[in-house]
């Protein structure tokens, strides 16, 4: 297959399906069929792309250009690869998973879920693959559209509610600063396409370059940095599914991701780094990985305690992308993979719990292991990756943003880290001992609640021996990492 | 005094169209609305004609023994500006009259509380 | 004869409009004026084409030279607007077959043609001629034509609004003929080209900058500039849905026009610059936009919403205009062009919607998305245009705009730009939810998908907003070469 | 200075009228008070060397529009409450108006503070272009009457312009209160269309009415050589038809001429006028070039001008009456 | 010399009759005989005032015109007023004999 059908692959292919489930939305086998086929080819495709990509082929495509210097391009380069390689794989488990939480839990318009799921998608791959930041933004705005029919999946007031609050933030921010961002990139350089070691080093004076630094990092607002985090908890209204593969993966990563390569591409490390570009602003995302902590402490809601605790972990991808030494930069690359696969997998085993036990407190899950052990042992495992404790591959990233903070010696971040390590024990932890070691409310034994059904356990399977795999087999996301940190 | 001279008919002009303007957007009649319309553009008409004349000019028809002539330009402007009024002010007297059958009323509050009431 | 072109293109419509009266019944009025603007567009395309390879045609009436009599002088913004007005009644005439047998009474619809191709001929001649006397007269005949065609509205509310209309703009034009007059009175002459070069000599005149002021204040009038916009969402909102989409897409627009004609080749250079009104346009560009953005979340009725929306679109022109750059101005020529596709489009599809259920009220349309997927669909695509999403024509103009405003470091002209789209997401938006995520209001009524007559044009537009947001040769293209031909206001910038 | 006086005499009077029709509140006397407002300003115009003009606003200020105006107050009235002819007192505040009304007239006092002085013979406005019509167009046209031959030849599209103008008046009238009103019970059969003509109307009227026409006639093909053309000449026209159905009813004046001749007959007008255009054209020259139209450019100028203020005159005439009959139609059930 | 004379006496005569016309309008107590008065202005003073004019023309065009508006003036004033009386008479307004309260109105038909 040429290099521009490979590329486009990915994108067009989920809007087949998408079209594909709504023109079967009457036979839903055949329209789950579509969605499995759909995206296990998705999993073969970032697979093989990934693998030719490391065999050094060059991925380049320019679909149109609307005005000089302005097109909808696509390229591939390590980061892109390393994020549609993590959503791609993740999108079969959550298929797989998806098939089996909307069925166990009877919801209505199905094909809407699916089809807009599918779309999400593509946005996803668009993001990943795409060459300039015009493109990119073009993606960004579309992924956030597409899974607003998700979020409002449940078409009650508060989902509505919590809709609303979702696209109010994600499209404010990106249009009221992500998109200036870009314009004021575009009016100083003339250009907005991704370079290794950045494009703006130069034109821009570097006093000037730290408010536009803080209009990316503000207008990304999928990184949810604070205070620009509250759609997150707001999208749990979502369908688990949704949060698990959205909010634990695709939008968030995103967000991560779009600053990630304006840190990497257009500003430049080397850039950052020498004029300190991000001194001042690298204290927001500390703060905001302590807050968002403590925040998380407070919530009874497992799936708002999990929704605070993204917030914290993406908080660390952006601290290492600010660090924007070449561990710090590591880190953050790894962190998107790790985090994307620990996280999920306790999303999943949240929607597990919540199908079978119809449970959503953590103050109701005492005793609930020996009813669900897989699930429980599952969220255990994703807990300690989230930790971040050997053998598990979030340890990995940890360990590289920890690496990072000491090369710019910034210990106090450092201490941070550290400090907020020991947070996510503090909350995370409890859930899986309460349901395994303490005694149920008033005796009573669940006997009555059985084990999700098969295909969400097997997705929890699957994710979590990911996470141990991760930690023995670091290499390709390491690999990957490495090239788009050595971008400079 | 000249300049008195030279500029009362503009002024007295300028009165004439306020007074029409102030008609216009002051009253709720539809009816002396378009009335103080007409004012207002006749006096508009009056500055124009003002503007072509000419001290001791003739009408603007060549005959033997003339020398001086007013301006016949703004003459024919006018000509088409007069026609233009009367076509506007046609169309807006029928559409008061479609207004008076659907509302009962051709007073400007009045039709906006029924416009409200809906 | 194609030296002719320009005259033909203003000539065939006035000639069919009285034909299209005396019609008998049915649709034969339909057919000539269809045909009609088809050829008109066509013209209107050849003529673009001539003058951008062949430079300014220049045609003289009734063959008395300049200033003696009426000239033709047209340049590549003659052409552009020519060709947005021309192409849109082509689109729109396929429209209106249906939805005009639906909404007008079966006796007054070759009456009903014979005012659209009128109101058709007079915008036309706006753009078309090059003195600004006609173009008094030729405005006249098509705000004469327009209100008759709003007051045709099924509401009774429609002849209020016609009437308000008829109100404003007269007054509007009636400051036009003063303007006029006064600059007449010190330059004793019409003709713009004559104009512009006697007025550098007198223009420190109180006379002329008085003279000045009326004009612009009575095209602001006609072009809705807020504060001065209130005759038109009544206007809008209770015309027939043909003449809506027609006058959204036009009637504005070639005010705007006039007024850049007046602002670029009348008057002097910088001539906007000795008087406050710079910043004036650069405000009222402003207020405009915030204002009429947020009036427009907070309607009910989308034809309304649309039409507050149209009136913060004109502000984004007028901005434009007010950075007086060769930038600034590109930006307002390609947003009208693209306002024009975008606008057509919506009121295009509300104007099915209207069809099939007769009304356009929020509450009525609830869950309408899965009965008329199409429509849907081209109000959707039409609304990201209206926000400015990358891919579609709206984000072109709207960059160029920011682009021209950052070129003076104008911060606060871009916040503003930036959050009008924002405030338009809030109210595009609304109508999106309404019509696909709240649940349907009674399900007993059934609503099937618009005939394809209705939506073919549609999409028509619909597809056009994409193309010229993908390939922007022929509107950058226009559009900076109109922009140089303003030369006069585009060298001011500061 | 006579002039001088009069001129200032009469603005007098139109000051005070419109302070009148402003404060009055009797709409009857208001459109009245407007036909003597337009009477005043046509005799200005006379005074001010404008005779086209005057007689133009003569005829249609103080005639068609008053015409039409009583036919609508006929109409606003005939509904049940009387008192819709009586303007009701204004309830909100008028101070924004005024304020409004203050800056555009302080601004055009501004605007005239420095415009040349009234019938100063050198102002720009006498000098550039119209010095060149007094002086050529006799020769280029072979009409004496400059208006004239500006209106019709120089800015012939101008006139275009308006003829079509006028059509479109007609066509929106058509649209908005054309053809029969649905009956509706309230209103009554009204009176003066009842009126049994009575003799000594009846008589005058037929001796009259030829006069009329044939003066109309006179001031259509006498418009090259003085005051007149096909402007005045239609709407005179259609009064000698208007005074007919007054007399002896609308029936039976539209016995004579159908409402759907009017029709045809005002897009005939404005066909003629355009066609002219084409027919230069045709004949290779510009658009409403007429010298091609005769032996040599005088002859084909004088036949030129003489067709389209023929068009013009057949669109005004019927255009005029279309839009009475529109509105005295409107009144019959 | 004698012409010129003549004919601005009889201006002047016109001119006052005018004059005093528009005064019996204003103070006549009401609508027939308010109509008496407009019979004095646009007969006898119109004619007057004509006459005057044609004496200043003297044989020329301009006295044919002032002929004819003589000639049309004398069919039309009498038919008008004619036709005002009748209206009134016919919609049902009755002469008014005693002096009290003048300010009825004419009906506006």
């Amino acid at each position: 297959m040429s290099a521009e059908i490979l590329l486009l692959a990915p994108l067009l292919l989920p809007l087949i399906a998408a079209a594909g489930i709504i023109i079967t939305r009457h036979t839903p086998n055949l329209r789950e069929g579509v969605t499995l086929v759909s995206s296990a080819l998705i999993a073969i495709l970032v697979v093989v792309l990934a693998a030719r990509f490391m065999d050094g082929e060059i991925f380049t495509l320019t679909l149109f250009e609307p005005l000089p210097g302005i097109a909808i391009a696509f390229e591939i380069e390590a980061l892109g690869m390393l994020f549609a390689l993590v959503a791609g794989l993740l999108w079969l488990v959550t298929s797989i998973y998806a098939i089996g939480y909307m069925r166990g839990h009877n919801e209505q318009n199905q094909t809407r879920f699916f089809a807009a799921f599918a779309i999400s998608i593509a946005a996803t791959m668009g993001i990943a693959f795409a060459g300039n930041l015009l493109t990119l933004f073009l993606f960004y705005e579309l992924l956030t559209l597409a899974t607003y029919p998700l979020v409002t999946h449940a078409g009650t007031p508060e989902a509505r509610k919590g809709g609303r609050t979702y696209l109010g933030i994600l499209l404010g921010t990106s249009i009221g600063l992500f998109l200036l961002g870009i314009l004021v990139t575009w009016s100083l350089t003339g250009r907005v396409d991704f370079q290794a070691g950045g494009i703006l080093n130069g034109h821009i004076d570097p006093a000037w370059a730290g408010l536009l630094y803080a209009l990316f990092l503000f207008g990304i607002g999928k990184a949810a940095v604070m205070p620009f985090h509250r759609w997150l908890p707001a999208a749990m209204v979502a369908p688990t599914p949704v949060s698990a593969l959205l909010h634990a993966v695709a939008v968030v990563k995103a967000g991560v991701f779009t600053l990630l390569k304006v840190t990497i591409y257009i500003f430049g490390g080397e850039f950052i780094l020498s004029n300190d570009v991000t001194g001042g602003l690298i204290w927001v995302a500390a703060a905001t990985i302590l807050i968002a902590s403590a925040v998380a402490m407070t919530k009874d809601n497992l799936k708002a305690r999990l929704a605070y605790s993204t917030v914290s972990q993406l908080s660390y991808i952006v601290l290492g992308t600010m660090l924007a030494s070449k561990s710090g930069l590591v880190g953050a690359a790894m962190h998107i993979a790790m985090h994307a696969f620990a996280k999920i997998t306790l999303f999943f085993a949240a929607g597990a719990i919540f199908v079978a036990s119809h449970k959503k407190l953590v103050s109701e899950l005492n005793g609930l292991g020996r009813a669900q052990p897989v699930t429980f042992i599952a969220f255990f495992i994703g807990t300690l990756s989230i930790i971040g404790l050997p053998p598990f591959g979030g340890m990995w990233s940890k360990w590289y943003l920890a690496l990072g903070a000491v090369e710019t010696t910034q210990l106090l971040l450092l201490g941070v880290l550290m400090i907020s390590s020991l947070l996510n024990i503090v909350y995370l932890l409890p859930i899986p001992i309460r349901a395994f070691f303490s005694k149920p409310p008033n005796g009573e034994h669940y006997t009555k609640v059985a084990e999700a059904p098969k295909s969400m356990l097997l997705a929890m399977v699957i994710t979590s021996t990911a996470c141990i795999t991760l930690f023995f087999y670091p290499d390709p996301f390491y690999r990957l990492a490495g090239l788009a940190a050595g971008g400079y | 005094m000249d300049f008195l001279i030279g500029h009362y008919n503009y002024w007295i002009v300028i009165i004439l169209m306020m007074v029409g303007l102030y008609t216009v957007i002051s009253r709720g009649n539809l009816i002396k609305k378009i009335i103080g319309l007409n004012m207002f553009q006749v006096s508009v008409f009056l500055l124009y004609i003002s503007l072509s004349t000419v001290e001791g000019g003739a009408a603007p028809i060549i005959t033997e023994g003339v020398e001086i002539y007013s301006n016949p330009l703004p003459h024919v402007l006018i000509l088409t500006a007069i026609v233009v009024g009367v076509a506007t002010t046609a169309l807006a007297l029928a559409l008061v009259v479609r207004i008076k059958e659907s509302y009962g009323t051709i007073e400007e509050d009045e039709i906006h509380k029924l416009d409200q009431s809906l | 004869m194609g030296y002719h072109i320009s005259l033909l293109l203003v000539v065939v419509p006035l000639i069919a409009a009285p034909v299209a009266a005396v019609l008998p019944r049915g649709r034969l009025p339909w057919v000539l004026s269809s045909i009609i603007a088809a050829v008109c567009a066509v013209l209107a395309g050849i003529q673009l084409w001539v003058v951008l390879n062949e430079g300014t045609i220049l045609y003289e009436l009734g063959g008395w030279e300049p200033p003696w009599g009426i000239e033709y002088r047209i340049d590549a913004v003659n052409a552009f607007m020519a060709l947005i007005v021309a192409s849109i009644a082509a689109i729109t005439l396929p429209y209106a077959l249906l939805s005009v047998e639906r909404e007008i009474p079966t006796g007054k619809i070759p009456l009903f043609y014979s005012a659209l191709l009128l109101c058709f001929t007079g915008l036309l001649g706006i753009t078309q001629t090059g003195d600004i006397f006609n173009i008094f007269v030729f405005l006249e005949i098509s705000s004469l034509a327009s209100y008759a065609l709003i007051s045709l509205g099924q509401d009774r509310r429609a002849f209020t609004a016609a009437y308000q209309y008829l109100i404003m703009g007269t007054i509007g034009a009636t400051f036009y003929l003063i303007g006029i007059g006064l600059i007449y009175s010190q330059t004793g002459s019409l003709n713009m080209q004559d104009l512009a070069s006697i007025l550098p000599d007198v223009q420190q005149l109180n006379t002329v900058q008085t003279g000045f002021a009326f004009i612009m204040v009575g095209v602001a009038l006609k072009l809705a500039l807020f504060p001065l916009h209130l005759w038109l969402p009544n206007a809008y909102t209770y015309a027939p849905s043909v003449v809506t989409v027609f006058l959204a897409a036009t009637a504005t627009k070639v005010a705007v026009y006039v007024m850049l004609r007046m602002l670029g080749t009348v008057f002097p250079q910088g001539f906007a610059l000795t008087t406050p009104f710079e910043e004036l346009f650069i405000v009222a560009g402003m207020a405009g936009i915030i204002g009429a953005s947020i009036y427009a979340i907070y309607q009910t009725n989308i034809k309304r919403l649309l039409a507050y929306s149209s009136v913060a679109q004109v502000g984004y022109m007028v901005l434009g205009i007010g950075f007086a750059s060769a930038a600034g101005l590109t930006a307002t020529l390609i947003h009208l062009f693209n306002h024009a596709l975008m606008k057509g489009a919506l009121f295009m599809a509300i104007g099915a919607i209207i069809y099939r259920i007769g009304d356009c009220r929020m509450e009525q349309i609830h869950g309408l998305g899965k009965a008329m997927p199409w429509t849907f669909g081209a109000v959707v695509i039409g609304g990201l245009s209206l926000i400015g999403v990358p891919g579609t024509a709206g984000f072109i103009s709207k960059w160029y705009l920011v682009v021209a405003a950052l070129e003076q470091q104008a911060w606060i002209s871009v916040t503003v730009i930036l959050l009008g789209s924002l405030l338009a997401v809030v109210y595009v938006g609304k109508v999106i939810e309404a019509l696909y995520f709240k649940p349907v209001a009674d399900t007993n009524k059934v609503v099937t998908e618009a005939p394809a007559l209705l939506l073919l044009p549609t999409w028509g537009l619909v597809l056009a907003n994409i193309y010229f947001g993908l390939d922007t040769d022929l509107t950058v293209g226009v559009a900076e070469k109109a922009a140089a031909a303003l030369a006069s206001l585009a060298e001011t910038g500061k | 200075m006579i002039d001088i006086i009069i001129d200032i005499t009469l603005l007098t009077f139109l000051a005070i009228t419109s302070v009148a029709i402003l404060r009055m509140s009797n709409l009857f006397a208001i459109v009245m008070l407007f036909g003597v407002f337009s009477l005043l300003s046509a005799g200005l115009f006379v005074v001010m060397d404008a005779p086209d003009v005057a007689f133009t606003e003569a005829a249609v200020g103080a005639g068609i529009s008053t015409v039409l105006m009583l036919a609508t107050l006929a109409l606003v009235k005939r509904q049940q409450k009387p008192h819709y002819t009586e303007e009701t007192p204004q309830t909100h505040r008028p101070w924004l108006p005024l304020l409004v009304v203050i800056v555009t007239g302080s601004a055009l006092v501004y605007g005239t503070w420095d415009i040349p002085a009234f019938g100063d013979p050198d102002a720009p406005a006498q000098t550039h272009v119209a010095r060149y019509y007094i002086d050529n167009a006799l020769q280029e046209t072979g009409v004496p009457n400059i208006v004239t031959a500006i209106l019709a030849s120089y800015r012939g599209f101008d006139t275009l312009g308006e003829v079509a103008v006028i059509f479109t008046a007609a066509v929106a009238v058509l649209l908005l209160i054309g053809g029969r009103r649905p009956k509706s019970p309230a209103t009554s059969k009204d009176k003066e269309s009842k009126i049994k003509p009575n003799l000594i109307l009846r008589v005058v009227a037929k001796f009259l009415i030829p006069l009329i026409i044939l003066f109309a006639l006179y001031v259509q093909f006498h418009g090259d050589f003085g005051p007149g053309g096909g402007f005045q000449a239609g709407v005179i026209f259609s009064a000698a038809f208007i005074l007919y159905s007054l007399v002896f009813g609308l029936d039976s004046a539209e016995k004579i001429i159908p409402a759907n001749w009017l029709r045809i007959l005002a897009a005939l007008g404005l066909l003629i006028y355009a066609g002219v255009g084409i027919a230069s054209l045709l004949l290779g020259e510009n658009y409403l070039d007429y010298t091609p139209l005769g032996s040599n450019q005088i002859a084909g100028q004088h036949l030129g001008i003489l067709l389209v203020e023929l068009g013009v005159g057949i669109t005004v005439a019927a255009a005029m009456l279309i839009l009475f009959f529109a509105f005295a139609g409107r009144g019959r059930d | 010399m004698i012409i010129d004379i003549a004919s601005w006496i009889l201006l002047l005569a016109g001119g006052g009759l005018g004059i005093v016309g528009g005064i019996g309008i204003h103070r006549f107590p009401d609508f027939y005989s308010r109509l008496h008065a407009t019979g004095i202005t646009d007969t006898l003073c119109a004619m007057l005032i004509l006459l005057g004019l044609g004496l200043q023309a003297g044989w020329s065009i301009a006295a044919f015109k002032l002929a004819l508006i003589f000639m049309f003036l004398f069919f039309t004033t009498p038919t008008a007023s004619h036709a005002l009386a009748n209206a009134a008479a016919h919609s049902g307004l009755k002469p008014k004999l005693s002096s009290n309260d003048s300010d009825k109105q004419a009906p506006h038909d």
